[in-house]
Formats: C-alpha cells, sequence, structure tokens
C-alpha cells in the first residue's frame, strides 16, 4: 500500500462513491436516496479536487472551477429533487419509493 | 499531512455511513451535514479554501436546509420521521453493488501507476524545503478563480446562472401549494 | 475623492511602527520567549485563540450590561447597579453584574423535556458557540492583529455564520415542543430571507477593492482626502447604502430588536428556546452576543475603514483602540435601535426584506461596478460620477420605499414630539 | 419619505439618554433601601399604640383597656387582658391599663374600626410596610412593648390627624379640669357653708 496523497485521496472518494451508492440503492426513502446520490456527486467532486492537487499541470484553476460549477449544479438539484418529493409526498401522502409506484397522479 | 487526510477521510466516510444507516430521518440529515463539513475539510487540506467555503455555504448553509424542510414538511406526525426497515435483501444486494463498484475502483487505483505524478519523482523546487508540499501545488487564489470565471469560463458561468434560475423557478412550480379548484382532488 | 490615486507611502504611515502599535506583539514575544522555538508558533497560536475569547467574553459580559443600562437611561431608569463586589459593600455602579448573571445561570437547573432528543438539544447551543466564535479569525483587529489570513476572508466569515441556522433548526426539533418547532422554522424563513441582502451587501465592497481577504480590503480604505476625510467605503454614496443594507441584515441576522421575532420574549414564551434553561440558554445567549459583534466587526472591515483612523492627526492612537472604538460605537448603535423601534410582523419582516433590502442590494451592486469602472474619471467628471452614484442609491429608495408604504395611511405621532 | 419617522423616534430616546443623566425630572426612580419614599398621610396598614411618652412607653399608654376595639374587631385579632391595679393616666386619673394588648397582623385585615371606636385616641393606624419575617406565627403576633409607638411618632407619620387628635385631647383635658376646679369650688363652698370638719376629697370621675 503507498501513502502518496493521490491514491489515498482517490481511494478516499470511491469508499464515499461506494457509500452513496449502497445508500441510494438500499434505502426506500426518497429523501436518503437523494442524500445518496449528493453523496456520489460529492465523491466526483473529490476526484477533481485530488487530480487538480496532484495530477498533471492543467491550466491554473480547471479542476476547482470544474467543482464550483458542480456545486452549483448540485444545489440546483437539491433544489428540484427535494421539489418534487414533495410534490410527490403532496399526491401519494408517502414518499416510499415502493408504495410510489402509479403513473397517475 | 498524509494523517490529517485519514483523519478527515475516516470521519467523512464514518459520518456518511452512520447517516445512511439511520432509522431516524433527522439524524440522517445532521450526519450528512456533519460528512459534508468533512468534505469541506479536505478542500481546504488540498488547497481549494475557495472550494471549501462554497462547500460550506451551498450545502451546509442551504441545501442543508431545504433537505431538512422535505424531511419536515413529508410526514405527517412525529413518529414519521423514524422509518421502518427497509427490506434485508435489498440491503444486501445494495451493499454488494456498493462494496463490488468500490472493490473495482479501489483495484484500479492501486495497480495504477501514477508514475511521474507521485512527488518523490517531481524534483524539489529550488529553495523548497518539504517535498509533498511543493510538488506542483497549484495555487487558486480567489483573483485567479474570478478572471477564470470571467474570462474562460465565461459561458458556462452564464449557463450555470440560467440553470439556477431554471432550478428555482421549477423548484418553486413544483411545490407550490395549488390553487383552490383543485383543492377536491386531494384525498 | 479619487480613490486610484493614493500614493503608496502614505498608506504606510510613520505611527505603524510605533511601539504602542506593537505592544500586543512585544507582549506575545515576552511571553513565549522561553519556549523553544519548534513549539512557540503552537503557543503564540494559543495565545491568540485565547487573548481573542477572554477580551470577546469580556466584551460580550459587559455589552450585557452596558446594553441594560442604555436601555435603562432612555427609559429613564438607571438600570442595574447594585451588584457589589463579593464579600464587600463596593458597588462600582453594578459592575460585578454580568458575573452574578453568570454564576446564577451556571447554577440553575438544567430542564430537559422528557420526550426531547437529549443529544441535539445539548448540541445546538454548542454548535451555535462554536460557530460564533469561528467567525472571529478572520477580522483584522489591528495593524498587526490579524488571526488567521485567508485569502477568501470574507466567504470564510459568511460559510462560519451559515451553519448557525442549523443550530436553530436542531433547537426546535429537539426541544420535542411544537412551539420550539413552528417557531425554529419562522426564525429560520427569517435568516434565510436576510442572508441574502447581507450577502449581497458586501459584493460591491469585494467588487471595488478587488479582493476577499479582509487584511486587503482594510488596506483599501487606507488615506485620507485633505487629512481630514477618510477613504472609507462608507462616505461614497453605494458605501453608505451598503453599509446601511448590512447593517440592517445584521439586526436580523443576529435576532437583535426590533428584528427579534424568533425569540420576542414579551410576546412568544422565547420562540425555539422555549425548552432551554440555565447554561444552555446562557449559551445561546452568549453565541447571539457573538454574532452580533462580529458582524459589527465584519461592517467596520467591510465599510469604515477598519483598524484605520479617521484622520493622519489621529494616527498616535493605535489601531486596535480604534477598532475597539467603532465596534463600541456600532454596539452601541444595535442598542439604541432596540430601544427605540417596535417589533415587526412576520409578514413586514419577509416583505421588507424580498422587496425592499433585495432589489436596493442588487442596484447597489450595479453602482458600484459603475463607481469601479470611472475610477479614471478627473475633474468635474467627479462631480458628475458622485451625483450619478447618489441618484442611483436615492432614487430607488426613494421609489420603493413609497411602494413598500403605500397603502399605510401617515401615522400621528401623539406621544413623540 | 420612508425613514424619517424612525429617526424621529430615534432622537427621542436620545433626548431620553441625555436627559436622564441632567434632568432630575426625569429620572424619577428612588433607590429604596437607602432613600425611602415619602408615604401619603392616609396610608395605613396596621395598628399601633399611642404612649405619650417615649420613655416611659409601657407606663404612659393611652389605653385603658375598656376592649371596645377587641369586641369590635371583624376579624377578632386584637386580645386584651386588663390589668388589676390603676395608674394614673396623662391627666393623673387613676385608670387601668391593658396588661396584655396583642394584635394578630397575619389576621388584621387594616379596616381601622379599632381605631374609629377607641374613645380614647388610644389605637392608631401605622405606616411600617418593612414588616417581612422568617417566622409566620409568633414573629406576626405583635404584644404591647412592638405596638406602642409615642405621640411624637404619630405626629410624623400623620401630622393633621395627629394635631386634631391632640388639639381635641387639650380641649376635653382643659374642659375636664375646669368642671374639676367647678367642683371644688362648689364642693369648697359647700363645705364652708356646712362648716364641715370632713377634708375635701379628690374629685372622682
Amino acid at each position: 500500500m503507498s501513502l502518496d496523497p493521490l491514491p489515498l485521496c482517490l481511494l478516499f472518494s470511491s469508499a464515499l462513491f461506494g457509500l452513496g451508492l449502497i445508500g441510494a440503492l438500499a434505502r426506500s426513502n426518497t429523501i436518503l436516496v437523494l442524500l445518496g446520490i449528493e453523496l456520489m456527486l460529492n465523491a466526483a467532486n473529490l476526484n477533481f479536487i485530488a487530480f487538480w492537487r496532484y495530477g498533471p499541470a492543467t491550466s491554473p484553476a480547471t479542476g476547482v472551477m470544474f467543482v464550483m460549477f458542480s456545486i452549483a449544479v448540485a444545489a440546483a438539484e437539491a433544489a428540484v429533487g427535494l421539489a418534487l418529493i414533495i410534490a410527490v409526498y403532496r399526491h401519494q401522502k408517502t414518499i416510499r419509493l415502493q408504495e410510489a409506484n402509479r403513473l397517475k397522479g | 499531512m498524509t494523517a490529517a487526510l485519514v483523519l478527515i477521510a475516516v470521519f467523512t466516510l464514518a459520518t456518511a455511513a452512520v447517516a445512511l444507516s439511520l432509522r431516524n430521518l433527522i439524524h440522517s440529515a445532521l450526519l450528512l451535514i456533519a460528512s459534508w463539513f468533512g468534505i469541506a475539510a479536505f478542500y481546504l487540506w488540498a488547497g481549494a479554501e475557495f472550494v471549501a467555503f462554497a462547500q460550506v455555504l451551498v450545502y451546509v448553509g442551504a441545501v442543508s436546509m431545504v433537505v431538512l424542510f422535505a424531511v419536515l414538511l413529508t410526514r405527517r406526525s412525529r413518529a414519521d420521521t423514524v422509518i421502518g426497515p427497509d427490506s434485508v435483501a435489498r440491503a444486501i444486494s445494495a451493499v454488494i453493488t456498493g462494496v463490488a463498484v468500490f472493490g473495482v475502483l479501489g483495484v484500479a487505483i492501486l495497480k495504477t501507476s501514477f508514475g511521474r505524478l507521485s512527488p518523490a519523482d517531481v524534483p524539489p523546487l529550488p529553495g523548497g524545503t518539504g517535498v509533498s508540499s511543493v510538488i506542483s501545488a497549484p495555487t487558486a487564489t480567489v483573483r485567479d478563480i474570478g478572471i477564470q470565471l470571467m474570462s474562460t469560463h465565461a459561458a458556462a458561468l452564464l449557463i450555470i446562472g440560467i440553470l439556477l434560475t431554471v432550478a428555482l423557478l421549477g423548484a418553486v412550480v413544483l411545490a407550490a401549494q395549488e390553487g383552490p379548484e383543485s383543492k377536491h382532488e386531494s384525498p | 475623492m479619487n480613490l486610484a490615486v493614493i500614493p503608496v507611502a502614505a498608506s504606510v504611515s510613520e505611527w505603524s511602527d510605533s511601539f504602542l502599535e506593537r505592544l500586543p506583539l512585544f507582549a506575545r514575544d515576552w511571553l513565549t520567549s522561553w519556549l523553544p522555538e519548534p513549539w512557540r508558533w503552537l503557543v503564540n497560536s494559543l495565545l491568540s485563540i485565547a487573548v481573542i475569547l477572554s477580551v470577546f467574553g469580556l466584551l460580550f459580559a459587559y455589552v450585557t450590561l452596558a446594553e441594560r443600562k442604555i436601555l435603562g437611561r432612555i427609559q429613564n431608569r438607571p438600570g442595574p447597579n447594585r451588584t457589589p463586589i463579593p464579600f464587600t459593600k463596593f458597588r462600582f455602579f453594578g459592575l460585578a453584574q454580568p458575573f452574578a448573571d453568570g454564576v446564577k445561570s451556571l447554577t440553575k437547573e438544567d430542564v430537559v423535556p422528557r420526550g426531547a432528543d437529549h443529544l441535539l438539544h445539548f448540541l445546538a447551543p454548542v454548535v451555535l458557540l462554536a460557530f460564533s466564535i469561528l467567525t472571529f479569525a478572520v477580522i483584522p483587529y489591528g495593524r498587526h492583529l490579524v488571526p488567521v489570513e485567508l485569502n477568501a476572508g470574507v466567504l470564510y466569515f459568511f460559510a462560519a455564520g451559515a451553519a448557525t441556522e442549523l443550530a436553530v433548526f436542531m433547537a426546535g426539533w429537539a426541544s420535542r415542543n411544537k412551539y420550539s418547532l413552528l417557531a425554529a422554522m419562522r426564525a429560520l424563513a427569517q435568516l434565510i430571507s436576510y442572508e441574502l441582502p447581507l450577502l449581497l451587501a458586501w459584493v460591491p465592497v469585494v467588487l471595488v477593492a478587488g479582493s476577499l481577504s479582509t487584511t486587503e480590503i482594510v488596506a483599501a480604505q487606507a488615506g485620507w482626502q485633505f487629512d481630514i476625510i477618510p477613504h472609507w467605503y462608507v462616505l461614497t454614496p453605494w458605501g453608505a447604502a451598503g453599509f446601511a443594507i448590512f447593517m440592517i441584515a445584521a439586526l436580523a441576522e443576529s435576532n437583535r430588536s426590533p428584528f427579534d421575532l424568533p425569540e420576542a420574549e414579551s410576546e412568544l414564551i422565547a420562540g425555539h428556546l422555549t425548552e432551554y434553561s440555565g447554561f444552555k440558554y446562557a449559551l445561546f445567549f452568549m453565541a447571539e452576543y457573538f454574532g452580533m459583534i462580529a458582524l459589527s466587526g465584519m461592517a467596520i472591515t467591510l465599510f469604515l475603514g477598519g483598524w484605520h483612523a479617521p484622520s493622519p492627526y489621529l494616527e498616535f492612537i493605535p489601531s486596535y483602540v480604534w477598532f475597539m472604538g467603532k465596534l463600541s460605537a456600532l454596539l452601541l448603535g444595535f442598542i439604541w435601535i432596540r430601544a427605540t423601534f417596535p417589533r415587526l410582523r412576520m409578514d413586514q419582516l419577509t416583505r421588507f426584506a424580498w422587496k425592499f433590502l433585495v432589489p436596493l442590494a442588487l442596484i447597489n451592486v450595479g453602482n458600484a461596478a459603475f463607481w469601479s469602472l470611472s475610477l479614471h474619471w478627473s475633474g468635474p467628471l467627479q462631480i458628475f460620477r458622485w451625483l450619478i452614484s447618489a441618484f442611483v442609491v436615492v432614487g430607488p429608495f426613494v421609489l420603493l420605499g413609497r411602494k413598500l408604504s403605500a397603502g399605510v395611511a401617515p401615522r400621528v405621532y401623539r406621544y413623540a414630539v | 419619505m420612508l425613514g424619517t419617522g424612525l429617526l424621529q423616534g430615534l432622537g427621542v430616546t436620545a433626548k431620553n439618554f441625555v436627559g436622564s443623566f441632567h434632568d432630575p425630572a426625569r429620572l424619577t426612580t428612588i433607590e429604596y433601601p437607602e432613600v425611602k419614599t415619602k408615604l401619603p398621610e392616609a396610608y395605613r396598614n396596621f395598628p399601633f399604640l399611642v404612649t405619650e411618652n417615649a420613655t416611659d412607653p409601657m407606663g404612659t399608654l393611652r389605653c385603658v383597656a375598656c376592649q371596645i376595639c377587641e369586641k369590635e374587631c371583624p376579624p377578632q385579632c386584637i386580645y386584651i387582658e386588663k390589668s388589676k391595679d390603676k395608674k394614673p393616666d396623662a391627666a393623673g386619673k387613676p385608670q387601668l391599663f391593658p396588661a396584655i394588648f396583642a394584635i394578630d397582623t397575619s389576621v388584621c385585615m387594616s379596616c381601622q374600626i379599632c381605631v374609629e371606636v377607641c374613645p380614647f385616641d388610644a389605637i392608631k393606624m401605622d405606616q411600617v410596610y418593612e414588616i417581612a419575617t422568617t417566622d409566620r406565627f409568633s414573629a406576626l403576633l405583635l404584644n404591647r412593648e412592638q405596638l406602642a409607638k409615642s405621640n411624637v411618632y404619630y405626629h410624623e407619620i400623620h401630622p393633621t390627624e395627629a394635631a386634631e387628635v391632640d388639639a381635641r385631647l387639650a380641649a376635653e383635658r382643659k374642659a375636664a379640669e375646669a368642671k374639676a376646679v367647678a367642683a371644688a369650688a362648689a364642693k369648697a363652698a359647700a363645705a364652708a357653708k356646712l362648716a364641715a370638719p370632713v377634708a375635701p376629697k379628690p374629685p372622682a370621675v
């Protein structure tokens, strides 16, 4: 096992990605599924920063830029996703994914 | 340096794991916020302080509030925040999938030689002392980020602005209470 | 009043290295001189943390006393003046009052509702206090006194401040009291509404100063016109508007009167603090005052020239004294406002934020952009620049103000002459 | 314009603040334990017994233990035991006096009926208000010694009323003296007429 920072960062981010995946697949509460996806997005951001810091030299702030846009997109995603959850709840009175299985509102 | 990284990683992963396995939704959400703090700490550790503060501002300040409000708005009683256990088969298959993905990624990372990128191979800068701290150590000052945003990434910035506006309007439209005429439809 | 033509020499005054100016540094070095070199750095950091905590802890204690005394004087009463020095008869105008309050709140019973979420109930005040103390790290207290120099200091300040909302939610939810929860939701609505004008109010400063670092923002406000008019941002049209918006939003963010309806001690029980007692309540109280002090410090840094003296003839007074003087003045303003204005209603509060402050703050950003674009204007064009900028502030203010107060009959103040 | 009212309000509070330092008419607080407010003359709470002489309070009580107040007291908070012997009062007449005079202030309702029915102006209403005690039984039961207060004190707390009472008492005493003198003179005349060997007796009531 090497102790270089770059592989460690990448392992960290892939572990976080795996956790987010487990959460998104295992839980049936929509909010938790959304949060799992949010974690996976964050894991991807970690990779960008890790490569920006230790990867081959690119133009000065590309990794940082990417993460910033990604955070903005994540914020939009969270807002719309949670609004969808509230809309679903209003129609179906539940946010368990198994029970929210009708196409008709 | 590495010890700090390991500490941050353990904190982030532990809070995330506990958050995703807890049955109390509020506790899950709060622990996830702690996990987001851990990620911000990682950004700080990596020297991207602007991103770290943006992460805290956006995730802890805004997304957390949206999540907590959503949890509170989608329950009928206080007991609803504690959700029942999910099916075991599902959980096991999810864990298998997640571990498999992590395994594949991990093996790939460990097998890859990052070659000239690893700090040992980078010639120390003149006057530099610590090897790992000076390797490329890219700096992204706020000024750099601002200039980049306004020149190279100007189009992306505009598109993000439009995206955020559309997301705001969409969220409002989706979550807005329907008019009184559709009231009789709801059970 | 051209900000670009500050000679660099003017910002480095003869007093910048005077003994008084460096006194805190000397004191620190003297205290740590016996330590071996590698430890000195750590002890220096710990020492500055200890100094900040004790100075602002004491300031908190005496601001509460000053608040009660000044409120008393404004209502024509003497205020608390009884508490003697312990075991003596010397009262000194009740200067021991804050410590008596502290002992009282420490020894009070800590009541936690049976159904409460004990861990979160305990964590809420701790989180709030921790984050409000974190905000003290980036404020430049004096010429040589900046605890942490961050490239994105202003952003750090507001990121650390964002966690207060979390604490409010935790307090309301963990109490297991529906009134607490409702009040926490109302408090969150207020905090989020006023976060926006607060953030927009400092954008013009960053735009003109060209930096997010607090030290550089202070340095950009150095120098004087004709040796009497300082180059502080508050003395420009957009700066004055930004300062006013910032202070109003700061009032709301720190739950101060007239925006204190999350707590509203005379009407509601105590909002999200209903189920808190004893020292936990004291921690909330402390965090509220720390937040107020930190926001005032940030306002000084952004708009009031930081630690700069208002005139070169007054520079012999060390910079940290100037900072503390400005801080005291702003805190006095907070108290004065609390004594004067009645509490707003919830709908008035949010309408004021979204329909008045946010548009004004957005217009102000444009105004600052115009200001920094017209930096090179000279001669009579400068007067023109001032007029345009002032008009962009006053015009929307009058129009929006008329719209805001439309439908409200002119009030007759029977008792206020 | 928006905000002018706010500025006006700030002006008012600022004026109050400054005024409270130099204008004593504004700062009306009386700092209680050191400075006590002057109570209105008609203020009353619990009764006390008037003595003529502060140096010998028990010897100069006006009370003659007639027990009218004890009978009239609605909550029956007064308890009196008559003395066995008589003592001369202020006018020099031998009178009974209360061997025990106790008022239970936990029962007294400050109705002042005892004062109104007293034919001797011996019981009056007091103005003390610092009467908190740590013992709610015996400490609230005031005895003769605790109740006795001098006429001078009465003048201090109810000056007009006390002056009236004094004037009336003085007039009564004068009338009584005049009557006594007249009676003595009549007696002397009768004695002279009879030329009786019996010595004149001191005048009875």
